[in-house]
């Protein structure tokens, strides 16, 4: 069976050049970097080497770079270590709805610890209101956190401007990265974050490796404790071939910035502009223009998500939704949720997230496949008659 | 995650659809997570000679309906009154434990059906 | 040139078979185990059976394994998450002075924050005094953390008498066992042990991963708050490669358990008894008996340590030593100043650790390349007299 | 993480030894790590004729005592005296940060043993 994979928001695949890179690290070359001996040394300068490739892609100094496991560690670290690092300062922080799990779980533990959190409404586009922003500071406010781009809808945040606030008002900017870097142009001196979180496996290095920003003079608590590894910010022997991965991956993805970008936006506006025409009564979730360029993410009208996730599925069609009917809340995703969009479309919408390897004719098998899915979904659903449209 | 039978059910789901002039319409939406079962009767002698569905949810929900509809099919009313969510959820191999609220929809569809024909014929 | 590792306390080569059952899955079976499309389903069963694999080789049951990103991680996640889960109850840690850093760095950052912390002293042979570990307990006493084995001298703790003693007095029990699980038997069952560190890298499974064993019963505060991922233990995408290495490699240790200790207790008495045979005034560091069949940690008098294992790297062997001019101290390993060990012996230290590879003749190498490097460097040695011997 | 000339200083350390009959001799430790030096010296119209040492501590000791000894040898008491810690480091080619007091030691013992000689001269 034909097999189309358009979750690359979910994970991707290792890359083969970016594996190539790696796999001398885990037998031949395994020593440990903080070791001094033959073996230690053998992969110390290749630690060096990949921290400064992650800096190339965001333009930054290597020693900003922390290398952390994953995503959700560096959202934790930056959130939690600030709140430890600035406790005489003040105890408030800004963030969205929007938000990934790392970052809103993670303020939702701290409220019980008597951290005051500020969750900002998005509008129906799911962008966010600057001047809310700027009113929710206040002298106690340690941190704003909104990420650059989301990973449900692909909407993408006003990053510089939030950046311009958050120094008028001397309060430091962490961004979520995750999903932006490596598929549209993050530069951290332009932007003005303070933080900024990166994951390896959406950017084909592998599952286990990320990096944390950490700009200089914006001390960070660590969140995991240990030995002098990351100057003593990140305990833990160097995920070594991880790292190296990361590095590799980080260069191949900013020599292609440009190519991928454009490429992949067309693929998503041929699938998005294929399924409008073919099938009635959809919605787009996210702002139009604002979005990162592979993510699709659409109702489709009176119509449960998982069905058709589960038909696509069966014919070899990998997407995913933010909605889970074990989620609770009518199954909505607290993305689609926070901007307002009616729980039964909620429940409709499903993401396609494209790749590098995504290719036209991927398109349009999906463009083939998923129309009658629909429609037969639809003819089994209580709430569709053949006649309808209105109800959007 | 999902069973043989439940994917079955889901793919190929029996007697979907709606009719024109049933003896008892029942419709159930789970306060839980919003799906929806429109069950239709057609009802000779208390025996359920005929039945249609149809579901907005989950694949859980949908091949719970489509079973729910193969067990009573022939059955009288008292035997489809006897039926649980349980046992629905038996018949397609189990359910995902998060999932187990999606076969509620489907007895309790029934039941709303054939309660509301019994309350009218009073 | 010969290489010889001897450096297999600090990280070991992944190992082949481990390696083949990790490399399908950073491409071809690159899914996120969490996706119910083909792409996460093709890999979720993978992440279970690694969980039972680890389970099986310290006798628990799957669902209290968490799979972790290091040793590191997994000791923060048990300290910080119990203090946090059992504010309630008390706010005291009893725990050694010769912990790792993981550990001992966490208890300081938690003083910090008004948590109380009692560092057990040990003997001469590093070992604890039990009646004062019992003494040490108070009603706040929330958490005894004890590794099983030294990473630097490889002493053994009496585990099961101290998960006695915890169970006893109803207070938690952490075991760091980064160093002991593969290498001895670690059975958290006969052990009375509430929580187990291990560690991916230091058992020929890859750096990057790790696993924390966390009794049934024990609940934690999550260290990297996210998404659902392992029962909402530890947010972030699985690392499905290490994963799968890491149950691998502790399947292959668990058969070899038995083979593996006698095989690499001989090589190691093999060279203890060699350098005390070929060297004057040599003082092994640990209890001769409780210790992990590996590691052989000796102080060689009137020389630096450091300078020992350059000449050993220029001849080809990795080995490594706690001291480090630039730690402080008289650049002591913190483990040998707490075994009270004189400070120029301490400064002498240096540590060989074997693995499942070394040979009888890596053995005989260091055996024969050794004594003139230390007798070149007591020449240098304003503290070596030829005649001298009676220093020790 | 050492340079090639620390490198070599360390395996082929120049002028190690003692002198039966020294002219001045200076024993300097360091309060820092515990390192200590031994310089002896031999001493002629307050020109440094001769020069061995002893060193225990890490490569940075032994490389910097070792370059140290080459630096004097033949220069006059008050140039001896002018070297710096910083002037062994360099010519070593830099040592690394948390190295540099281990450079400390090779300056200071000789200037310890200069400073003996010159006050039991008085
Ligand atoms: C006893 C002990 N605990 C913890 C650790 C930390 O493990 P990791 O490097 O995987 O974080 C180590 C190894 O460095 C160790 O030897
Ligand atoms: C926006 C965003 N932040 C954080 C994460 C967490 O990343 P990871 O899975 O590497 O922990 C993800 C992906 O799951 C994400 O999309």
């Amino acid at each position: 069976m034909k097999k189309i994979y358009l979750d690359n928001n979910a994970t991707t695949s290792v890359r083969a050049e970016v594996l190539e890179t790696m796999l001398p690290f885990f037998s031949s070359e395994f020593g440990n970097p903080s070791s001094l001996h033959w073996a230690g040394r053998a992969v110390s300068s290749h630690i060096e080497k990949a921290r400064q490739q992650v800096a190339g892609l965001i333009n930054c100094s290597p020693a900003e770079i922390v290398f952390t496991s994953c995503g959700s560690e560096g959202n934790n670290f930056a959130i939690k270590g600030t709140v430890e690092a600035l406790k005489e300062k003040g105890n408030h922080i800004i963030t969205t709805a929007v938000e990934h799990p790392a970052v809103l779980t993670t303020c939702r533990a701290l409220e019980k610890q008597g951290v005051q959190v500020t969750y900002l409404a998005v509008d129906e586009d799911g962008l966010l209101d600057l001047e809310e922003l700027e009113q929710a500071i206040t002298e106690r406010t340690i941190l704003i956190a909104v990420m650059w781009g989301n990973n449900e809808t692909g909407v993408l945040f006003p990053i510089e401007e939030i950046g311009r606030i958050a120094r008028r008002h001397k309060v430091r900017f962490l961004s979520d990265a995750v999903q932006a870097v490596g598929k549209v142009p993050v530069d951290v001196q332009q932007a003005g974050v303070d933080l900024l979180t990166i994951s390896g496996h959406k950017i084909e290095a592998p599952k286990g490796v990320g990096a944390l920003y950490v700009r200089k003079g914006n001390p960070l608590t660590p969140l995991i404790h240990g030995g002098h590894q990351e100057r003593n910010r990140r305990g833990g022997t160097h995920n070594v071939p991880g790292i190296v991965g990361l590095g590799r991956a980080c260069e191949l993805a900013g020599g292609e910035l440009d190519d991928f970008q454009k490429r992949v936006a067309v693929l998503r506006d041929r699938l998005q502009q294929g399924l409008m025409a073919a099938v009635p009564d959809v919605k787009l979730n996210g702002h139009p223009q604002y979005r990162l360029p592979g993510t699709l993410n659409i109702s489709f009208a009176y119509i449960e998500g998982e069905g058709l996730l589960l038909h696509l599925d069966m014919q070899g069609i990998a997407a995913s939704s933010g909605s889970a009917c074990t989620s609770g809340s009518f199954g909505m995703s607290h993305v689609l949720e926070a901007m307002g969009v009616d729980p039964m479309l909620g429940q409709s919408s499903v993401r396609f997230s494209l790749g590098r390897d995504t290719s036209e004719a991927d398109i349009d098998y999906v463009l083939q496949v998923l129309p009658p899915i629909v429609q037969k979904l639809r003819d089994m659903s209580p709430f569709y008659q053949n006649t309808s449209g209105a109800a959007l | 995650m999902y069973s043989d039978k439940v994917m079955d059910h889901f793919s190929n789901p029996r007697n979907v659809g709606e009719m024109e002039v049933p003896d008892a319409i029942g419709e159930f939406g789970s306060s839980h997570c919003g799906d929806t079962i429109k069950v239709f009767l057609k009802i000779e002698d208390d025996i359920i000679k005929d039945i249609r569905f149809k579901t907005f949810g989950c694949a859980a929900a949908i091949a719970s309906s489509s079973m729910m509809t193969e067990m009573v099919r022939g059955k009288t009313l008292q035997e489809a009154l006897d039926l649980t969510n349980e046992a629905v959820a038996q018949a397609l191999d189990g359910l995902p434990p998060e999932k187990m609220h999606c076969s509620c929809l489907a007895a309790d569809g029934l039941h709303k059906a054939i309660n509301d024909y019994l309350q009218e014929k009073k």
